[in-house]
């Protein structure tokens, strides 16, 4: 979330698209309602279901799944041709007057650069016009036909009202009337806020859906304010904070990145990541790069860190390719992966293509589960009967199952959505002999590094030199931990302004990232939390829920990153003189006579530059403005373009009904074999979708009683015309299949999914929840993702759930 | 010695008193759910939870043993020309005025009454209670039927706890009486000055 | 912690009504359907305060789950599809439970001294080592509340958390409800909160919202904010006159004392009966 | 009646109840109507959150006992914490249901272990587990470690062996994780934001 939770609060609008936060963030949702009490808001829901969002909004339209973009970009041409944006926050704020090189092209769903065999786009066109000064050239009067508003307008004129109705099957007048809601929130004093979830992630076209969202929110001035932004509303308690950490292939804590095969020398890995400013007196802060970096791997091989090895750079594996989830599921069927370790996640339930998962890890030497929980990955090779029909005979994978601590048995912190770091403090004992992970982690390690100390191996140098200075070394502490993530002074810190000074004494906890250095004189495990341990104790485990501004603000709640920012990019709620948009809302404003900025929250901006200096809000970008054009950020483009799900309803992409290379996402990454196991719509006619409901969580809560009786069977829910041409009445067991398999469920018909018209035919939808399977209290179920197909999106790989093909039978 | 007419065999004797103990227990226990002045007649049975499980099964027993009793004494309870002149004059029985009463078969008119509403209102009871039998029964029913039925349930309790204490003062009143129910037989004084006509059949006299 | 007699209205079938003395406040809980999303976190925070677990159930082709009452499930969600306006869905979920009426009919019709009791601030409960399971409490209930337990044969339904009230806290449901559809304080607060929610829905377009606080049991300690106020039997059958039944006010009312006093009446008349005009005695020498 | 008066006062006396409550506690003979004890009243209150979605929801969880020694802590309840500032007490189905969460019948007691082909788990010590998952650990990464790339740049990667880290576990333990499997040289590796 740009903003966080209590926030929406302040908002006048909420759309509610590609998510469906009344139900899997009921808690979250609650400042929704309270938006709607207290400030007159209305409630948009766009969804493909009536959900039960739309069960309290003001206003819903239906939508057929996976085609946001079209939707979206349906409503920014609705904005750019009726006029109806932030002028002076586009105009200052955003690349709009940015010129765009003139090579860039866009033809029939196709940008420039495109190479059909790789699936993929040399990006080298998609880039400003650079001029001598190092500068991107601008045109301040907006005239110039490659400057990026004018792109813009061309690209999303063809996104006619008619065009977006026909793709996504939103009745026209439903559509228009969205459009208009929004539209009100252009004027200065007024915003939207926009919250999403895995209905946007969950596409082969995702990223991009979400960047779509956002550029309505530019348009409309809506992000950095109270009350707008762009919230994702992430699915589980620590992904934020697992994703902060880097937990993913390719990263490093705090959005740093690994360095790829190329990236032989140090200094070029740094400096690509170090961009300077593509126009005058921007801030660019990822210059300070190298200090975030020396400062992990100081943290990580503390002495053995040094300027001469280059930090230990190259102890850092490198990239030949992404190795995300799916590329190693696909190395795992092809026999290319040994060991698999799964702390507190179920591949086999929540990965796509279950039939393709299950048989790769029967394909593992051996499998470790850490799990509080009994997951039907641990028992991926035990018979189910129809649930997981497999023979354990002829599965050699050795499996060890250990049991961990769930949140009631531990210490520590999480991060929301927020970005709030959150600490917790234990309350019982684990059950029977479970441990805690951090223990399991050093069990396993400890073993690791012994035998490399005794026996030695393969590159033992970053095994036997991690810090580890535990006073249990066997159960390192959550505080011990913390404090090494958020950073400590190896020597004393001083005022780069005045060397005399001493910022920090050596040996002491840093106050937050500024204090930094590239020189090795800090450590810090994780620079956007630093600061979060301070010398001030754990700001983490703060309680003080004063909220002096009525703006929910609440500042000595715990500790949010960075540096205990609430609203992002809020210096984009000021005016370029340094006057609040709203002051009603104010987040900060510029004090002219304290010569600083300050407010009801941390400015995000450098706290003593004065408007006259012309600094921008977007102070990560090197432009200092947020983008519109997204330049060689994205792998499809640096527009957003509708591109029809891997598995559509339509025989073409309406958008370019004579391209077949731009049907589908052109740059969706697709495994050789795997083309044969997408379904066609004469065989499969029906859009699938998978989802949560309320009263469940993930796989989890299959496991919990309650919750198993709040909901206790796996069902599908049909339209009542799908429902009457297929003879299912409600209640009644169907099977739902695609070309990956199927499972069973019982039958819900509801008025709620409706058969929307999309370019002249009727699409039917099909919607399946996804708790149930083979383990818990609740009833039995197949797994959801035996339907779903193993391909994911563009950028981030994350699996197509939210739009493929099904048909459905009476069983 | 006076001569003593046979008038109920040691079957119909027991029946009789089957029918009476589960009547007096079923209406106990009864009345002790019927208002909160009688509450206190649940301590009889165990308390308030086992008079309402025994209160049924009381009920039941009532219901089988009064069939059989109906079953023998039907015939009997038919009404005849003679009972209603006998009811003409109920105020001149009631005063204890017999003279020149018609002659009576087995039953007078009053036991006859008694005998008619003891037939309508046990079956209601059976088919009210049933209705209302927690845990048993109740919840194949729907809640109005319920409500009709609790208070078909009252109403015929009371109609014939009415007629029990009618039916027992005139058997204390009627002098000779206690007897045919205890003993089994009736002296022919008392069978020829209340029943004439059946203690003709009886004799031959 | 015992509530005496002076916190007490009423109580089942005791004919001497306590004195309550004292005057606490009146509490009620006020549930607005209009913010509900039907998430069922009052179920589950029902469940785990009061010990309950019901069945894992199936799926019928509804959201329904528990699909009704019982004696573990003491609240339930009902959902209705309905179009009131033509093309324009709406989702209607509404929190089925006691609704604490003013003149509770269950209490009315209980034989059972102490079974069900009225506190002063309004709660209705259920007192089950009183409670000889009799099921007349499902006769008196205009709402179709309570349930007999399959295990004890004895009446539950919700006690509006009447142990968390008792020492200041709110009822669990309460405490959980993630959207703020459930609110609970003084009636007379519930009643202003409510005309607030119902001004912010006619403004929205709702012109029949209204408040459900039906006047045929005397008000209730449980109140709806309703969308369509008129037609409050869109909301899985919401009755839209409740009162105690006639029936049930019948044989509950006037009936128990006459009836009564008919039983003692004839008992007396027999005596009178006796001791003025005699036995009937037959002489033994009366011969032909 | 003695127990349950008993009671009443701790209560009273942990400062839960009113005061005008208190005064009926001393009410004799018998009580017209008792409500359920409140089943709070000594139990240990301890701050967390909750563990499912990402709202981050405060949550109070009650525990048996005073946290003497020899009293085993098990929890017996859980509700939203009023003091935090997004939930403000409340908790969603989920979060409300969490106690059946920490008591599932499904939660794993001891280290388990599947032999090849075999139908079934057998116990395994702990430290027996982390020996065998070293050993094979240590194996494949010295058999398939990727020091240098065909072009001879130095990479240091290891990707025969894949890890999936949780989505639930605390920042110090995701920290910790993501230390040691960078160390050892790992690439195939996410976090459950991957889907």
């Amino acid at each position: 979330m740009t903003n966080h939770w209590v926030d929406i609060k302040n908002t006048d609008l909420v759309l509610i698209m590609g998510g469906n936060a009344a139900e899997a963030h009921p808690c979250g949702f609650k400042w929704v309602t309270e938006a709607k009490a207290h400030r007159k808001a209305r409630l948009i829901v766009v969804d493909p279901r009536f959900t039960r969002s739309a069960a309290v909004s003001d206003y819903y339209a239906p939508i057929r799944a996976g085609s946001d973009i079209a939707f979206l970009g349906g409503v920014i041409n609705y904005l750019l041709s009726h006029d109806r944006i932030h002028h002076e926050y586009v105009k200052n704020y955003t690349d709009f007057s940015f010129l765009v090189k003139d090579e860039f092209a866009f033809n029939d769903g196709i940008y420039s650069g495109y190479n059909p065999e790789k699936r993929s786009y040399d990006k080298s066109t998609w880039g400003y016009q650079i001029g001598k000064d190092g500068y991107v050239v601008t045109d301040p009067t907006l005239q110039n036909p490659r400057c990026v508003y004018q792109l813009m307008k061309a690209h999303y004129s063809r996104y006619t009202p008619d065009m977006v109705s026909s793709i996504c099957g939103t009745p026209k007048d439903a559509f228009l009337k969205v459009c208009e809601l929004i539209a009100e929130t252009s004027a200065a004093n007024k915003t939207m806020t926009i919250l999403y979830a895995l209905g946007w992630t969950q596409h082969s076209q995702g990223s991009q859906m979400i960047r779509t969202g956002a550029m309505v929110q530019l348009l409309l001035g809506n992000i950095g304010v109270a009350g707008g932004g762009m919230n994702a509303l992430r699915g589980h308690s620590n992904i934020q904070g697992l994703t902060d950490l880097g937990l993913l292939s390719n990263l490093l804590p705090g959005y740093m990145t690994l360095p790829g095969d190329a990236e032989q020398d140090y200094k070029t890995y740094v400096e690509k990541r170090a961009s300077k400013p593509l126009r005058p007196g921007q801030m660019s802060y990822w210059q300070n790069y190298n200090k975030f970096f020396v400062s992990n791997m100081k943290a990580w091989w503390g002495d053995a860190a040094t300027a001469q090895n280059n930090w230990c750079y190259d102890w850092l594996p490198k990239l030949d390719k992404g190795y995300d989830l799916l590329q190693v599921f696909e190395n795992m069927n092809q026999g290319k992966v040994n060991g698999y370790i799964c702390q507190g996640f179920n591949p086999l339930a929540s990965a796509p293509c279950k039939v393709k998962v299950s048989g790769s890890l029967a394909k593992l030497k051996f499998l470790v589960i850490v799990d509080p929980l009994a997951t039907e990955t641990s028992e991926f090779w035990q018979n189910h009967g129809e649930y997981n029909d497999v023979d354990p005979a002829k599965i050699q994978t050795e499996v060890f199952r250990l049991p961990s601590t769930c949140f009631a048995e531990e210490d520590g912190s999480l991060v929301n959505s927020g970005r709030w770091l959150q600490w917790h403090w234990k309350a019982a004992e684990p059950p029977g002999d479970a441990k805690g992970d951090q223990e399991i982690m050093a069990g396993i390690f400890l073993k690791i590094r012994d035998l490399y100390k005794k026996d030695g191996g393969a590159f033992p140098d970053p095994i036997l030199n991690l810090t580890w200075k535990h006073k249990q070394p066997d159960a390192p502490s959550p505080e011990e931990l913390a404090k090494e993530f958020s950073g400590k002074a190896l020597g004393d810190v001083t005022d780069p302004k005045d060397k005399t000074q001493v910022l920090v004494k050596a040996g002491d906890q840093l106050n937050g990232f500024p204090e930094l250095r590239d020189d090795g004189s800090t450590s810090c495990g994780c620079w956007i939390f630093a600061g979060s341990w301070s010398e001030k104790g754990n700001l983490m485990a703060r309680r003080d829920n004063s909220d002096p501004f009525g703006i929910g603000q609440t500042l000595n709640w715990a500790y949010a990153w960075p540096a205990n920012r609430r609203v992002l990019y809020n210096r984009a709620s000021c005016d370029p003189a340094g006057k609040p948009y709203d002051p009603s809302r104010m987040l900060i404003a510029w004090n002219a006579e304290a010569g600083k900025w300050g407010g009801s929250d941390i400015p995000d901006f450098k706290p003593d530059s004065p408007p006259e200096d012309g600094m921008n809000p977007f102070i990560m970008n090197p432009e200092g403005v947020a983008r519109f054009f997204a330049i060689d950020k994205m792998a499809e483009g640096p527009f957003p373009e509708h591109y029809e799900p891997m598995e559509s309803p339509l025989a073409v992409n309406p958008m370019h009904p004579k391209n077949d290379k731009a049907k589908s996402n052109p740059a969706a990454r697709v495994f050789k074999d795997d083309w044969s196991s997408f379904g066609t719509p004469d065989r499969f006619p029906y859009v699938g979708t998978t989802y949560r409901l309320t009263e469940h969580f993930h796989y989890w809560t299959k496991h919990v009683r309650i919750n198993a009786i709040l909901q206790p069977e796996q069902f599908v829910e049909i339209g009542e015309e799908l429902a009457k041409e297929k003879g299912i009445k409600a209640g009644d067991h169907v099977r739902v299949k695609s070309k990956r398999g199927f499972i069973v469920a019982v039958a819900v018909v509801t008025k709620r999914v409706r058969t929307l018209d999309v370019a002249g035919k009727k699409v039917h939808t099909v919607g399946v929840p996804i708790h149930w399977g083979f383990m818990g209290v609740a009833k039995n179920g197949y797994i959801t993702n035996t339907l779903t197909p193993f391909v994911g999106d563009a950028n981030t790989q994350t699996p197509e759930f939210k739009a493929f093909l099904v048909n459905i039978e009476k069983v | 010695m006076r001569t003593m007419i046979q008038r109920y065999t040691a079957r119909e004797r027991s029946n009789h008193w089957v029918v009476a103990i589960a009547f007096i227990l079923a209406g106990l226990s009864g009345l002790a759910l019927f208002h909160p002045a009688f509450f206190f007649l649940t301590s009889l049975f165990g308390g308030g939870p086992w008079d309402r499980i025994l209160h049924p099964f009381i009920g039941v027993v009532m219901f089988l043993s009064f069939i059989a009793m109906a079953a023998r004494f039907w015939r009997f309870n038919r009404f005849t020309p003679a009972d209603r002149q006998w009811m003409k004059r109920i105020g001149d029985v009631i005063c204890n005025r017999d003279q020149g009463l018609p002659e009576l078969g087995k039953y007078n008119a009053g036991q006859k009454y008694l005998f008619w509403t003891m037939v309508m209102s046990i079956p209601a009871l059976l088919l009210s209670g049933i209705v209302i039998w927690q845990p048993w029964f109740a919840h194949y029913f729907p809640i109005w039927l319920l409500r009709v039925a609790v208070i078909i349930h009252a109403l015929a309790a009371w109609i014939m706890i009415l007629g029990i204490i009618v039916h027992v003062y005139a058997a204390i009143w009627v002098k000779g009486t206690v007897r045919a129910m205890t003993r089994g037989t009736v002296s022919e004084a008392w069978a020829k000055h209340h029943h004439r006509a059946w203690y003709r059949e009886m004799t031959g006299k | 912690m015992a509530l005496q007699s002076l916190d007490i209205k009423a109580r089942s079938a005791t004919t001497t009504q306590p004195p309550s003395a004292r005057n606490p406040v009146h509490v009620a809980k006020l549930i607005d359907i209009s913010k509900c999303i039907g998430c069922k976190a009052c179920q589950a925070a029902c469940m785990e305060w009061n010990d309950l677990r019901d069945e894992v159930g199936t799926n019928v082709g509804i959201y329904d789950n528990p699909r009704d009452l019982s004696d573990q499930s003491w609240t339930v969600m009902r959902f209705s599809e309905v179009e009131v306006e033509q093309g324009r869905l709406e989702w209607l979920i509404r929190k089925d439970g006691c609704m604490h009426c003013e003149d509770p009919g269950c209490l009315k019709a209980c034989p059972s001294p102490g079974a069900i009791v009225q506190y002063a601030n309004g709660i209705v409960d259920f007192h089950e080592e009183h409670c000889i399971g009799c099921g007349y409490c499902l006769t008196g209930c205009p709402f179709n509340i309570p349930r007999i337990s399959k295990k004890d044969s004895k009446a539950y339904k919700c006690t509006l958390c009447s142990d968390r009230v008792a020492v200041g806290l709110e009822p669990a449901c309460i405490k959980t409800c993630p959207t703020g559809a459930l609110v609970f304080g003084s009636k007379e607060d519930m009643i202003h909160h409510a005309e607030g929610r119902i001004a912010d829905l006619k403004e929205r377009g709702y012109a029949k919202a209204a408040l459900y606080n039906p006047q045929g049991v005397g008000g209730t300690h449980v109140m709806y904010v309703l969308q369509h106020g008129d037609q409050p039997e869109l909301y899985a059958n919401l009755p839209k006159d409740p009162s105690i039944s006639p029936l049930v006010s019948l044989w509950k009312g006037v009936t128990k004392p006459l009836m009564s006093l008919g039983i003692g009446l004839a008992v007396f008349a027999g005596l009178f009966h006796y001791v003025t005009a005699g036995p009937k005695e037959v002489e033994e020498e009366e011969t032909d | 009646m003695q127990v349950t008066r008993r009671q009443f006062f701790k209560i009273c006396a942990a400062g839960v109840g009113s005061s005008s409550l208190v005064a009926l506690g001393f009410a004799p003979g018998e009580a017209l109507a008792e409500v359920r004890e409140f089943k709070l009243a000594r139990t240990t209150e301890t701050r967390n959150t909750c563990p499912y979605c990402s709202v981050g929801c405060g949550i109070l969880i009650y525990s048996l006992g005073d946290q003497a020694k020899n009293a085993h802590a098990e929890v017996m309840h859980i509700e939203g914490d009023p003091d935090h500032p997004v939930n403000r007490g409340t908790l969603c189905p989920k979060g409300a249901g969490l106690l059946d969460f920490v008591h599932s019948p499904n939660r794993l007691k001891r280290p388990e272990y599947r032999a090849p082909g075999s139908k079934e788990w057998q116990p395994i010590s702990w430290d027996e587990a982390y020996t065998r998952i070293a050993k094979l650990m240590k194996e494949d990464r010295d058999k398939n470690f990727i020091a240098k790339n065909d072009k001879g740049e130095t990479v240091n990667r290891w990707v025969s062996t894949g890890m999936l880290a949780a989505s639930a576990s605390s920042n110090e333990t995701g920290y910790l994780t993501q230390k040691i499997a960078r160390s050892l040289g790992m690439l195939a590796f996410d976090n459950q934001a991957r889907v």
